[in-house]
C-alpha cells in the first residue's frame, strides 16, 4: 500500500473541523504516519499541489473560493467534505437568508464595496464530493473513519439512521420529555449524539436524514405544545442552504 | 544585502489567505507595510438579528474553533447582562472558570509548541518537529490532550461546547469526573517542568516597542472569564463602559477592523494579560515566569509566547484549586442551571479570549430578539499594533539578509497568536527585488 | 492449573479461523474464483460441509460477508468460493493475491440441499446468474455420485454470455450425455448457440415426472416469485422444490437477526427453504 | 425455591455488605424522569423506588450497546483473540418484567449458538429482584411477567414492614447466610404476601388481549390499510427496539486502527426499524418501507418466539410506547387487531 497524499483547506469556517484533526491526541502520529499530509495550512508551513486526497473544511463564500474550490476539484482524486460549512453550507448559510446586501450594509455601513462576498453554498454545488464528514464541528473519530476507509479502499460508514439511534444507545433521557425540542428523529447519526449526551436538543448540524418524516415531527412538536416556527429557527442554524421538501 | 526589495503574498488571490504582508522597502526606507487579512468575511453581526436569546452563543461559538469557549461565553455573558440575570451562583461561576481555564490551555499549547517552537527550532512544520524533538511533540500532545478533556468533561466536547447555555450548565461534571480532572492536571507538572528546560534554552528576539497592553484585571483572579477593562497607561473601565476607551474603523487593505484606545494602538493577548495581572497569577506561575525571565512590564512582543506557557502553569494551578472548591462545597445539579426570562436591553460581555480582550455587545428586542449585535474580536484589535512593531523592526534589521527579514517578520506576527491559520502560513511569501 | 489451560480461550462464535487464499481464477468480468484453505490442520480436516452451507468470510479491517460454497464437499483439502465484486469485502478479496490470509466462520445454515433424500430422483437445478455459485456444489456432488441419481437437469440462465460463470465446466457438461443443460440469456451475442430470454421460460419445457423430481432454485431476488409460479403451473410438489435464499447477515449464527423471514432466520433455518416452509412465509420472497 | 423473611432494620446491613462485596449495580435517580441502573458504592446513591429506565438493566450490562467481539493482530501471520470480559456482579432491585426480558435473552443467546459473550456475563450475574410500581403504559399483567418465577437469586418483596424473600438458587442461598438473619416465612406470611400480589397486579391498568392478536396476526398480515395507518407517523428511528429489554438485533463492525496493524470487531445495538436494515448487495432492499418493518417487528415480538419457546418478545414493559415520539403503542395496536378482524 503506498501512503495516499492529503491535503487539507480551509474555506470559510471557523478552523474548528481543522482543530478536530489536531484535536486526534492519541491517534495523530499515526495519522501522520498512515498518510503523507502535504497540505495542511493550521499545522504545517510546506505546501504541495500534488495530493490524492483533499479533506475540504468551509463553505464557499467569495469569488475567491469558487476559483479555488474548482483548482482543488481538478487535482484531487478523492474529496472529503469535512464539517457542516463544506457538508450542508452550515451557520454560513444565515447570512443568505438576509440577502447579501443586507448583510454587508450591517457589518460594513458605507465601506461595504471593499468586500468580496457571495452567496454561499456547501462546496458539492461546485466540485464532486465523494465522502462527508459531517457535523459542526465533526466527530474527529468519523474524520479518522474516512481516512481509514479511504486507505484501505473501502466505503465509509456513515450512518442514515437518525440520532435518536445513538441516543437510545447511549441511554438518554429523551430531551422532550424534559421540555425541550431535538431535531434528533430527522437528524443523520454519527456524532455518537452529542448534544442530548449532555441534556440539550439536537441542532441539526449533520443535516438531515435521506427519508425524514416531516410531517411526523410536526405532529411531535404540536403534541409538546410547540411551533414548526420554534424549530425553524433551530433547523435553520445549520441547514438554511437546504430546504426541506415538504412530503 | 537588500536595500530595495518587496516582500508580498504570492498571487493574494489564488492561493488560500488569512493573513498576509504586504512590504516595500526601498532604499532602505518602507515605502508601504500593511498587514491584511483577506479573510472571506462572515457577518456574524449580521446573522444574529432577529435570533433568540438562547441562540447567539452557539452562532458566535463558530466565529472560531480554536476561541470558541471564549465567544460562547462573552456572548452568554452579553445576553446575561441585557437580561438582567445577577443570580448567577458560585458553582456555575467556578465551572465557567474552569473550562476557561482550558481552552486558554488548549490554544496556548497549540501556539507555543506547534506553531512558535518549530520556528525557534528551525524546522518546518509541528510534522518535522516529530522527528527532530520527538520528546517535545509528546510533551505538546499530552498537555493538548488534557486539556481537550477538561473542555469535553465540563462543556461536552472539546470544540463549540454544548452544555455551557445562558442561565448555566444543562448538565454537571460528576463528582467522579472532577477526580479524574483533578488526576489529568496533577499529572501535567512533569510534563511543565520539562518544558519550562526547553524553553528556557531558545533564544528570543531581542527586540521592544513601547506600547499600550490592554486586557481584562480582577483584585482576586487572574482575569479570564471577567473583570474590568484596564491599561498599562493607567485608565481601568467598567466592561459595559467599553465603548468610553475601545475605537474601531474599517480599513481598506483587510477584513479585519483596526482598532485603537488611548493611542493609535494596543496589544491584546497573553502578554497584555500578565502585564496587567501580575500580582494575581500563582506563586508557582510567577516562579516559572522569573526563570524564563519575564518580569511584568515587558514590551517584547515575542516574549508574548513565554507569557503563554506562564498562563498554562497558572491555569493548572488555579483549576486543581478550583476543583477542590468545588469538591468541598458538593455538586448540586438544582443549581446547574437559573432562570431566565427573556426581555428587552443592552448587555455586553466581556472576556478573555486565548489571544485576548473579546467584546459582544447586544441589544435585545421585548421577545427576547436581538435587534443589533457588535463583535470585537482580539486578532483585529492587534492589527494596527502588528503594523506599528513591524515598521519598528524592520529598519532595524534591514542589513540583514531577504530571509532572515522575511523570517523575523513571520515570528513577530506568529508571536502575537493571530489566529492559527493566519500564524503559519501567511510564510509562504514571495520576495522580489525592485 | 497451569497458565496455559488458564488462558485457554473461551469458545466464541464470532472469532475466525485464518486460511490462506491457494488459487485465484477470473470466472467472468465481475466473478473470481477463490481457493481457500484454512491453516490449522485439524479444523480443516474437521470442516465437512453440505451442498448449500456457507461459511462467513472475514478480511481483516474491511469486514465479513458471507458466502456459499461452490465446491464440492469431497474436497477435504481446501474448499472453493465464488465472489462478486460488489463493495467492501468482496471489493477487498478481488484485490487480493495468492497466499494472502483471511478469517472464515463456519460452515453454516442448518437448512442446506437434501442431497441424500434427492438419491433415486430426477434432479432439476434452475439457477439465474450468480446463483450459480450454491448449486454448483450439488451439482458437483451428484455428478460424482451420478449412478444415485436419475436424470439431472441444468437450467441456468443470465444477463449475458460473459457472465455465464464456470463456462469450462458448463461445456464439459454440456458434452456428457447424463447431464441435460439448457442454457438461456437476455442478451446473446453473435454465435450464441443457447436459448434467449429469462430461465423461467425454460421450466415448462420439463418433462420428467414430478413425484420424482427435486428442484432446486437460486438466483437474485426477482427472479424467484416467477420461477415459483411456473413450477406450481407444473404442479411440481412443494415439499421436493428447494430455494436457497439471500438475506443480510452480520453473524450468520442466527444472533443479529437481519436475515428474519418472517419466524424464520435464513443464516441457521436456511439459506435452503423448501418450497413448502415458503409458502408459509410471508415475505419470503 | 425457599421463603425467607428479611425485617427491615436488617436491610440495610444487607445491602451494605453486597455493596462491599460485589461489583453492585443498582438504580439510582437520573433525573427528573427516569432512574437508570449504573454501579453504585454507597447506599444513599441506591434508589429502588423508581417508576421508570430508559434502558433494561438486564440487556445493558450482558449486552452491552457496544461490545467487543475479538481482537486481531496483522503481521506476518493474523493473531486472533475472542474478547469475552466479565466479572462477578450484583444487579439490585431489578423488576419481574425486566428479568423475564432476561430470561428470553437468556433462551435467545443459547438457541442453535452458545453466545459466549453473553453467557459469560449471565454466569456471573446474581439477580435480587424487588418490585417497582408499574407505569400507566405497563401491560405486563396481560403477559404474565409481572411475577418472575425463574431467572432471579433472590426476590425481594416489600410487605411493608418486612420483606418477603424468595430464594430461587443456592447462590441465593449464600446470600441470605452471609450477611444478616433471615426469618423462615411462616403461614401468616404467605397470606401476607398472597394478598400483597393481589393489591400489587390491581395497580396494572393497562390491559391487552394479546390471545387475540396471536391468533389474528395471520388474517390481519396482508392487510396494507391497517398497517399503513399504524405506521404513518414512524421516524424509523429505531427508538422501540433500543429501549425494548428483548431486542437483540446487532450490527457487526470491523475497526483497524490507524497504525493498520492492530484491530477489533464490535457488535452495537441494531434496530429493525431502520431503513437499511433489509438491505443487501446490489441494493435490493427486503424491507423498504416503514409499515412492513412495524410488521416485522410485531412478528418478532408476538408471534415468532412464542411459536418458537412458548414466550413472547415482548414483556410488556411499555418503554417502547414511553420512547415512541411518534406515539405508535403497541398495547393499543395489539387491542386493535380485535377490532380490526371483528368488523
Ligand atoms: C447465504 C448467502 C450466500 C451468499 N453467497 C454468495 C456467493 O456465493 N457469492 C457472492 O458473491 N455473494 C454471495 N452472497 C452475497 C454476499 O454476501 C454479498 O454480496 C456480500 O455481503 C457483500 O459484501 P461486501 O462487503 O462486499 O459489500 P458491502 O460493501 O458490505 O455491501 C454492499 C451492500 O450490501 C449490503 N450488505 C451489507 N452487509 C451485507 C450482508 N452481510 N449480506 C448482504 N448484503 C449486505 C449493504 O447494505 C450494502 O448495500 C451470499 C449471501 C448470503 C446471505
Ligand atoms: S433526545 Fe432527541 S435524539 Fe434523543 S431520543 Fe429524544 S428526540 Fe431522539
Ligand atoms: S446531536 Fe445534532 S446538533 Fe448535536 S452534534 Fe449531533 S447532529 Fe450535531
Ligand atoms: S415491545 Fe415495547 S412493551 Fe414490549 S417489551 Fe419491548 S419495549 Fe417493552
Amino acid at each position: 500500500m503506498s501512503k495516499p497524499k492529503v491535503g487539507v483547506f480551509g474555506f470559510t469556517g471557523c478552523g474548528g473541523c481543522q482543530l478536530e484533526i489536531l484535536n486526534l491526541e492519541d491517534q495523530l502520529l499515526d495519522l501522520v504516519s498512515a498518510v503523507d499530509i502535504v497540505h495542511f495550512r493550521e499545522a504545517i508551513t510546506e505546501y504541495s499541489d500534488d495530493y490524492d486526497i483533499a479533506l475540504v473544511e468551509g463553505s464557499v463564500t467569495t469569488k475567491h473560493g469558487v476559483e479555488r474550490i474548482e483548482k482543488i476539484g481538478d487535482i484531487a482524486k478523492i474529496i472529503v467534505a469535512v464539517g457542516a460549512c463544506a457538508c450542508t453550507g452550515g451557520l454560513n448559510c444565515l447570512k443568505n437568508l438576509y440577502g447579501l446586501e443586507k448583510a454587508k450594509d450591517l457589518v460594513y455601513g458605507d465601506k461595504k464595496d471593499w468586500i468580496d462576498t457571495i452567496e454561499t453554498k456547501p462546496i458539492d454545488k461546485y466540485v464532486k464530493v465523494d465522502y462527508m464528514a459531517r457535523g459542526c464541528p465533526p466527530n474527529r473519530f468519523e474524520i479518522v473513519d474516512v481516512i481509514r476507509s479511504l486507505i484501505l479502499g473501502r466505503k465509509p460508514e456513515i450512518p442514515n439512521y437518525p440520532v435518536c439511534v445513538e441516543c437510545k444507545r447511549n441511554g438518554n433521557t429523551c430531551v422532550y420529555e424534559l421540555g425541550m425540542t431535538c431535531l434528533g428523529p430527522i437528524t443523520r447519526a454519527g456524532c455518537d449524539s452529542r448534544c442530548p449526551n449532555s441534556v440539550s436538543g439536537c441542532e441539526g448540524c449533520r443535516g438531515i436524514i435521506d427519508n425524514p418524516n416531516v410531517n411526523a415531527q410536526k405532529d411531535v412538536l404540536e403534541e409538546y405544545g410547540l411551533t414548526v416556527e420554534d424549530i425553524m429557527e433551530n433547523f435553520n442554524l445549520y441547514n438554511a442552504c437546504k430546504k426541506i421538501e415538504q412530503k | 544585502m537588500a536595500n530595495t526589495f518587496s516582500i508580498e503574498e504570492e498571487n493574494v488571490s489564488r492561493v488560500e489567505g488569512h493573513g498576509d504582508l504586504v512590504l516595500d522597502v526601498k532604499n532602505k526606507k518602507i515605502e508601504k507595510l500593511q498587514f491584511r487579512i483577506p479573510e472571506s468575511p462572515r457577518f456574524f453581526e449580521a446573522m444574529l438579528v432577529g435570533r433568540k436569546w438562547d441562540t447567539p452563543s452557539h452562532i458566535t461559538s463558530r466565529i472560531c474553533g480554536i476561541c470558541s469557549v471564549a465567544h460562547t461565553y462573552a456572548s452568554i455573558k452579553a445576553t446575561e447582562a441585557a437580561m438582567g440575570i445577577n443570580n448567577i451562583n458560585d458553582q456555575i461561576l467556578k465551572l465557567r472558570k474552569l473550562i476557561f481555564h482550558h481552552e486558554c490551555v488548549q490554544s496556548n499549547v497549540l501556539h507555543v509548541y506547534f506553531l512558535a517552537a518549530p520556528d525557534f527550532f528551525g524546522v518546518g512544520s509541528a510534522i518535522s518537529l516529530v522527528d527532530s524533538h520527538p520528546e517535545v511533540v509528546n510533551i505538546a500532545l499530552r498537555v493538548k490532550k488534557m486539556a481537550n478533556d477538561m473542555v469535553r468533561i465540563i462543556g461536552g466536547r472539546a470544540v463549540h461546547p454544548i452544555r455551557t447555555v445562558v442561565g448555566g450548565f444543562t448538565k454537571l461534571p460528576t463528582i467522579q469526573e472532577m477526580h479524574q480532572m483533578k488526576e489529568m492536571l496533577q499529572a501535567a507538572y512533569p510534563d511543565l517542568e520539562n518544558s519550562l528546560e526547553v524553553l528556557k534554552t531558545l533564544d528570543i528576539p531581542d527586540f521592544e516597542r513601547e506600547t499600550e497592553y490592554i486586557s481584562i484585571s480582577d483584585p482576586v483572579d487572574y482575569a479570564l472569564y471577567d473583570g474590568n477593562i484596564k491599561s498599562t497607561d493607567g485608565w481601568e473601565i467598567d466592561d459595559q463602559d467599553y465603548l468610553d476607551k475601545i475605537n474601531e474603523k474599517v480599513v481598506k487593505h483587510s477584513t479585519g477592523k483596526h482598532s485603537w484606545a488611548s493611542r493609535d494602538a494596543y496589544l491584546v493577548g497573553a502578554l497584555a494579560r500578565f502585564n496587567n495581572n501580575y500580582d494575581q497569577l500563582s506563586d508557582n506561575a510567577k516562579q516559572y515566569a522569573e526563570e524564563l525571565g519575564l518580569k511584568p512590564l515587558n514590551y517584547n512582543p515575542f516574549m508574548n509566547n513565554i507569557a503563554q506557557f506562564v498562563e498554562i502553569v497558572h491555569s493548572v494551578d488555579d483549576s486543581i484549586k478550583l476543583i477542590d472548591e468545588l469538591l468541598e462545597e458538593g455538586l448540586d445539579e438544582d443549581k446547574a442551571i437559573v432562570d431566565v426570562k427573556p426581555k428587552a436591553g443592552r448587555g455586553v460581555g466581556v472576556v478573555e479570549a486565548p489571544r485576548g480582550l473579546l467584546i459582544h455587545d447586544y441589544t435585545y428586542d421585548d421577545e427576547g430578539k436581538v435587534e443589533k449585535a457588535n463583535l470585537i474580536i482580539p486578532t483585529n484589535q492587534n492589527y494596527a499594533n502588528i503594523e506599528k512593531d513591524l515598521e519598528e523592526m524592520v529598519p532595524q534589521i534591514i542589513d540583514k539578509s531577504e530571509d532572515e527579514i522575511k523570517l523575523a517578520c513571520e515570528m513577530l506576527i506568529r508571536a502575537y497568536d493571530p489566529c492559527i491559520s493566519c500564524s503559519t502560513h501567511f510564510l509562504n511569501v514571495k520576495l522580489v527585488n525592485k | 492449573m497451569t497458565i496455559e489451560a488458564k488462558e485457554k480461550e473461551k469458545d466464541s462464535i464470532y472469532k475466525p479461523f485464518i486460511a490462506t487464499i491457494k488459487g485465484i481464477k477470473e470466472l467472468s468480468s465481475t466473478e473470481k474464483q477463490f481457493d481457500i484453505q484454512i491453516d490449522d490442520k485439524e479444523t480443516r480436516e474437521a470442516f465437512n460441509f453440505k451442498p448449500g452451507q456457507f461459511v462467513e468470510l472475514t478480511v481483516f479491517g474491511l469486514g465479513e460477508a458471507p458466502f456459499s460454497i461452490p465446491s464440492s464437499p469431497n474436497n477435504k483439502d481446501y474448499f472453493e468460493l465464488c465472489i462478486r465484486n460488489v463493495g467492501n469485502v468482496s471489493g477487498a478479496l478481488h484485490k487480493m493475491k495468492e497466499g494472502d490470509k483471511v478469517g472464515i466462520r463456519g460452515p453454516f445454515g442448518k437448512g442446506h440441499f437434501p442431497y441424500e433424500e434427492m438419491k433415486d430422483n430426477n434432479v432439476v437445478i434452475v439457477a439465474g446468474g450468480l446463483g450459480m455459485a450454491p448449486v454448483r456444489s450439488l451439482i458437483k456432488y451428484v455428478l460424482e455420485n451420478r449412478d444415485d441419481y436419475k436424470r439431472v437437469i441444468i437450467i441456468y440462465g443470465s444477463i449475458n454470455p460473459d457472465y455465464l460463470l464456470y463456462k469450462d465446466e458448463l461445456e464439459e457438461w454440456q458434452k456428457r450425455d447424463d447431464v441435460e443443460v439448457r442454457l438461456t440469456v437476455d442478451e446473446p451475442c453473435e454465435g450464441w448457440q443457447g436459448e434467449v430470454g429469462v430461465c423461467t421460460n425454460l421450466i415448462p419445457g420439463i418433462d420428467c415426472p414430478v413425484d420424482e423430481s427435486y428442484v432446486v432454485v437460486c438466483g437474485p431476488p426477482v427472479m424467484y416469485k416467477f420461477v415459483i409460479k411456473e413450477l406450481e403451473k407444473k404442479c411440481f410438489k412443494p415439499e421436493k422444490v428447494f430455494l436457497s435464499l439471500e438475506r443480510r447477515m452480520e453473524c450468520g449464527v442466527g444472533k443479529c437477526n437481519h436475515c428474519h423471514i418472517g419466524d424464520k432466520m435464513t443464516c441457521v433455518d436456511g439459506p435452503v427453504f423448501s418450497l413448502w416452509e415458503i409458502r408459509n412465509l410471508k415475505e419470503a420472497i | 425455591m425457599q421463603y425467607k423473611i428479611l425485617k427491615k432494620n436488617k436491610y440495610q446491613d444487607f445491602v451494605k455488605g453486597l455493596i462491599e462485596d460485589y461489583n453492585f449495580i443498582g438504580p439510582t435517580k437520573k433525573d427528573k424522569s427516569v432512574h437508570d441502573f449504573v454501579p453504585l458504592n454507597s447506599i444513599e446513591e441506591l434508589d429502588t423506588n423508581y417508576l421508570k429506565t430508559t434502558i433494561p438493566p438486564a440487556k445493558k450490562i450482558l449486552f452491552p450497546p457496544n461490545e467487543k467481539l475479538i481482537e486481531y493482530e496483522i503481521g506476518d501471520e493474523i493473531k486472533v483473540k475472542p474478547v469475552i470480559e466479565s466479572s462477578e456482579t450484583v444487579l439490585f432491585g431489578i423488576n419481574a418484567w425486566d428479568i423475564n426480558g432476561m430470561n428470553f435473552l437468556d433462551k435467545f443467546f443459547s438457541k442453535d449458538f452458545v453466545d459466549e459473550n453473553y453467557w459469560d456475563k449471565r454466569d456471573k450475574l446474581t439477580v435480587i429482584g424487588m418490585d417497582t410500581e408499574p407505569t400507566e403504559n405497563n401491560f405486563a399483567l396481560s403477559m404474565d411477567t409481572e411475577y418472575a418465577t425463574d431467572g432471579f437469586d433472590l426476590y425481594l418483596h416489600d410487605l411493608g414492614d418486612r420483606y418477603f424473600v424468595r430464594v430461587n438458587t443456592p447462590k441465593g442461598n449464600e446470600l441470605v447466610e452471609k450477611y444478616v438473619d433471615f426469618d423462615d416465612a411462616s403461614e401468616n406470611d404467605f397470606k401476607d404476601f398472597d394478598k400483597y400480589m393481589d393489591d400489587y397486579r390491581a395497580q396494572f391498568s393497562n390491559k391487552v388481549n394479546i390471545k387475540s392478536f396471536y391468533d389474528n396476526f395471520e388474517m390481519i398480515y396482508n392487510d396494507e390499510e391497517f398497517w399503513k395507518k399504524i405506521a404513518k407517523n414512524c421516524f424509523s428511528c429505531g427508538s422501540c427496539n433500543l429501549v425494548c429489554p428483548t431486542c437483540f438485533c446487532f450490527n457487526v463492525k470491523d475497526d483497524l486502527k490507524l497504525d493498520l496493524k492492530t484491530g477489533e470487531k464490535t457488535r452495537e445495538w441494531d434496530s429493525c426499524m431502520i431503513p437499511e436494515y433489509g438491505l443487501v448487495a446490489g441494493g435490493h432492499n427486503f424491507r423498504p418501507n416503514k409499515e412492513n418493518r412495524l410488521k416485522q417487528r410485531y412478528r418478532c415480538k408476538l408471534k415468532t418466539y412464542f411459536d418458537k419457546f412458548g414466550q413472547y418478545a415482548c414483556v410488556g414493559c411499555g418503554r417502547c410506547i414511553e420512547a415512541c415520539l411518534a406515539k405508535i403503542n403497541i398495547a393499543e395496536d395489539i387491542n386493535s387487531v380485535k377490532k380490526e378482524v371483528n368488523v
